[in-house]
């Protein structure tokens, strides 16, 4: 890093998705670095955000570092109500309630479609076969695709995961770009971001086709549209994103009090 | 008066579990709570053709994956979390060993409410629109899916939805805190789908950390989510979902979450882990030993330790339970 | 950190009520937990033409019917249980003033599973083939109904079903044992529907016999079912389902269920009741000197009471909580 | 009576439906009468009973006297659980679970439909008019009714009670007979007997239409058909039915402490 603040590129990330989650927001967040984002956006400016999991765990702040997962006792130390999965992912997000949900991504295309199932060589084709690498699966992340009012994608710069059609749809962008979504009647109104380890990608409001919003301090426009595997498009908007404040940064490590976040 | 129904583990497998089986189990959280060691008991006891149907991953499915006892599967989540992939169900899904049916982890829950419903079908407004909706590992010609999640007509806007299909597993063995002799069972942490899967399937095996007496369950008889009428037996092992987490009880073994699914992610590595970690036992007390003393030690000095506090004067001691155990075995 | 939301009774059906609604109470059980004092201030306030959304009856719904401000309800039982026909509900019916919708008691909370899960439908095994299904109050000539509870095909086996309409009232008052100021809420004794309820109104109001602090809350998060994000305002009301019963605070008041009732029998008689039992109170303190204080204490020596012991110790006193809502209203 | 034992007929009433339900039964009873018929079983015959109030009120012996409700205080003093409507009711009835229900009727016609919604002067016709009398409505009936794999119908024997078609169908028996309930795909097996203040009644194996199958020690098939409004068959094994034994009585008597079946 160049700026006058030492911090990696995957808390530059985590800070830009937390700006993104509002303050008395209901929010839902994934496992892992979406968790951090989500938290850090409860301890540097969103302080009466009401924090869910998938595993229906509420009101927790998480202890010891990263939880482990949505479920862990690193969440459920200090919660304040612990009920369900069909209470947290179904009366919660896929109804409609969830303001923004967090989700991560092994593959993202131009309509923000993401697969987390596997990796193919080539199309799998009419014929469903076993991944070359089977991924995760859906897990919450198609719900909270399907149901919350919006949803950031994190998801790492690489040219890899950024594909013109995603080899397999688990959680469903703008499935082929414009008002597709409304044939399945998704209450849901689909990614409103995708901010990555470079910068930050926004729909089109009309073709919902992602293109570069904005770019953090240590890149740059051609750097994204190098590492990304369509022609993105650059808003004319585009604009560099403001680095870290001090203030963020500490609030970011004292969610991340282990420092997952830098290890990249 | 209810009847006591502790039974030991060894003849909870036997009784209850069958080659070619519908077996699920729960929670099936990735790292919390989950029936791990009745799984290590299928595995001892040499069942095979196993159908699993798992909310989510978690070391067990990973383990039986790994051992190729698994053929189907269904998941709405197929990793460990933090802890990465899941390299036994991996390799499973990856060799074409074992069909893995993906769902979400909304899909999935809803399909046991269905099932414990006894509807026909799930409205589903998830799931669709997606290659959830389109493939399927069951059925892998059938594409774009029209079986796995069909659409049915909303009656009253004549708008398309889809409709999963509800589950009735043959047997859940389902992890909680704390049951009583007769089957009472008090959850700490996230239920997540515990509730609906006990209702669901066809016959509940309970997988108790701890047995309390029964005063315990009448003073808190909101938190009995699970009562002893949908209950044929009770197991009790401590530190039944190890190395995964047990809300109030221990926490996760991070050691040995990464040793196992290192172990698991090759066939040498898991017929290591078998011999060591799932043959590796004759009881409770040598299970325990396996583990290590002072690690179980450490696994209990858990934040979460308090959770537990309102319940402990109630806990029956290892000889009680023993004592009971007879019982319920003669009955 | 989540916001403090007590406020008071009179500023909560000020703010979340209007004439025309539908509300819903609940548990809306007929003998035990309800929300009848928002009820109470309703008609205080003069609210009319209300579109009632019961579980079942309760002495609220009863009392609102026979005052004429219910136009529509909606129930799956509509009388007092060994306390007989609601006399005030039976008047509004059969005079016509009120056009009652019936289901069974779970056709009702299935309803409002479907809205909380936001579904278009919800698949009904139960009350099809009945005149529930054939006869709607709300559509007299549509006979018989095709469009109360429509039928929809299975698309698994093309056999037909019935389809419920989902429920989203705009508000639900619910009546909870304990809640702490943030609206975290834990209820003794059966659910009802009370958490279907609370996810699929629009806005929900809890009413609560006792609040408590917050730490009461952490030490037992299973037990809390309503949690603060589903919860727009929480009002403390001490004996707020007289002179029905709450499991571990009260017993029912079988003088007054019995006297209430015989005096909503007739107009004049209602009349006289709201005199005396709606309009006969202004705080908390002249509604506990309204019932008596004798009775008071007669009614909390109830044989539930240990049900409470756990948590007395977490319950802050009137003082503590009206400090408490001083903040709230400030917020 | 003119029996030894001195019993009322809401106790023989209340015996023969007990002897009904047996042991090791998931069973699950209305407000009333039929909870205490059920908890006589369970405390004489069936200690094994698996009970349950459509209230969600598992495990609980009634206190105090007769229950209130399904859920009031007197039969939540000692239960093991605490549910919910769906659990109890949907859950564990509507799904084909419970093994038997009791209910009450106002009204119950021959082929053992029950009515407990509304009495009304003459058929409803087409316009649905508001009811003569205004009766409880369904309450948890139904669901019994549609899913229980067997249920009782207590009623009190008198003509008006017993008709030739039921003016509102509130709980569907057979309905118009034979295998009329598989269009509706029910999972119950609907109703396996009518138990009465003067006798018991069930249904023809074929046509599913109720008949005579036993008297009480105090009545006949001559008072009974006097008092049922369809013209009632007598089955060729009817007989009479045991009164109490001085063992049922106490038992019943201890779960009807405060003697609601002495009073009529």
């Amino acid at each position: 890093m160049s700026q006058a603040l030492d911090y990696t590129r995957q808390e530059m990330m985590a800070i830009a998705t937390g700006r993104e989650v509002k303050d008395g927001e209901l929010a839902i967040f994934g496992v892992g670095l979406s968790m951090l984002a989500g938290y850090f956006a409860q301890a540097n400016h969103a302080p009466h955000l009401r924090t869910m999991t998938e595993g229906g765990v509420y009101g927790a702040t998480p202890v010891g570092g990263l939880p482990w997962g949505i479920e862990c006792n690193r969440i459920s130390t200090n919660a304040t109500s612990f009920t369900s999965a069909i209470d947290a992912l179904g009366f919660l997000v896929a109804s409609g309630r969830c303001d923004v949900g967090v989700i991560g991504a092994a593959q993202v295309d131009k309509f923000g479609n993401v697969n987390t199932t596997g990796i193919w060589d080539g199309e799998i084709g009419a014929h469903y076969r076993p991944p070359k690498i089977r991924l995760p699966g859906a897990g919450g992340a198609n719900d909270i695709a399907c149901g919350a009012k919006r949803f950031i994608i994190m998801v790492t710069h690489e040219p890899k995961r950024f594909a013109e059609k995603v080899t397999y749809l688990s959680s469903p962008g703008y499935l082929d770009g414009g008002n597709a979504r409304d044939r399945f009647g998704f209450v849901g109104g689909g990614p409103s971001a995708i901010i990555t380890t470079l910068g930050i990608l926004r729909p089109d409001p009309q073709t919902k086709e992602f293109q570069l919003d904005g770019w953090f301090p240590f890149s740059s426009i051609d750097e994204i549209k190098a590492h990304t595997g369509w022609d993105l498009k650059v808003s004319p908007d585009a604009r560099v994103i403001a680095e870290p404040s001090a203030t963020e940064l500490a609030n970011l490590r004292k969610v991340d009090e282990t420092g997952a976040l830098r290890k990249h | 008066m209810a009847q006591i129904k502790l039974i030991s583990l060894q003849d909870a497998v036997q009784r209850y579990s069958w080659d070619g089986m519908q077996y699920a189990s729960g929670a099936a959280l990735p790292i919390g709570s989950d029936a791990i060691v009745f799984g290590r008991e299928l595995l001892r006891q040499g069942r095979r053709d196993l159908h699993a149907v798992f909310h989510c991953s978690s070391q067990q499915l990973n383990l039986l994956a790994a051992a190729g006892v698994v053929t189907k599967a269904e998941c709405g989540f197929s990793a460990l979390e933090v802890f990465g992939f899941a390299n036994g169900l991996r390799r499973a899904v990856e060799s074409g060993r074992m069909a893995l049916e993906d769902y979400s982890n909304l899909g999935l829950p809803l399909r046991l409410l269905g099932g414990a419903l006894n509807w026909p079908f799930v409205p589903a407004t998830v799931n669709i629109g997606s290659d959830l909706q389109y493939r399927s590992a069951f059925a892998p010609d059938d594409y774009p899916s029209q079986s796995k999640i069909p659409t049915v007509v909303d009656p009253f806007t004549g708008r398309q939805i889809g409709a999963f299909s509800p589950l009735k597993p043959d047997l859940a063995a389902i992890h909680v805190t704390l049951a009583d002799p007769f089957g009472n069972c008090i959850m700490l942490g996230t239920e997540w789908s515990r509730v609906e899967l006990s209702r669901a399937a066809k016959k509940v095996v309970i997988i108790a950390d701890a047995i309390v007496d029964t005063d315990c369950i009448r003073q808190y008889p909101n938190l009995v989510r699970i009562p002893d009428i949908v209950v044929e037996a009770v197991v009790h092992w401590p530190f039944a979902a190890w190395p995964q987490s047990s809300p109030g009880m221990y926490d996760v073994d991070e050691a040995h979450m990464k040793f196992m699914n290192k172990a698991l992610a090759t066939e040498d590595g898991t017929a290591a882990y078998i011999r060591d970690f799932v043959d590796g036992y004759h009881d409770v007390d040598s299970y325990l030993d396996m583990i290590g003393r002072d690690k179980l030690a450490e696994l209990s000095a858990s934040t979460t330790s308090f959770l537990l506090d309102p319940y402990r004067r109630w806990i029956l001691t290892p000889e009680q339970v023993a004592a009971l155990q007879v019982t319920g075995a003669a009955a």
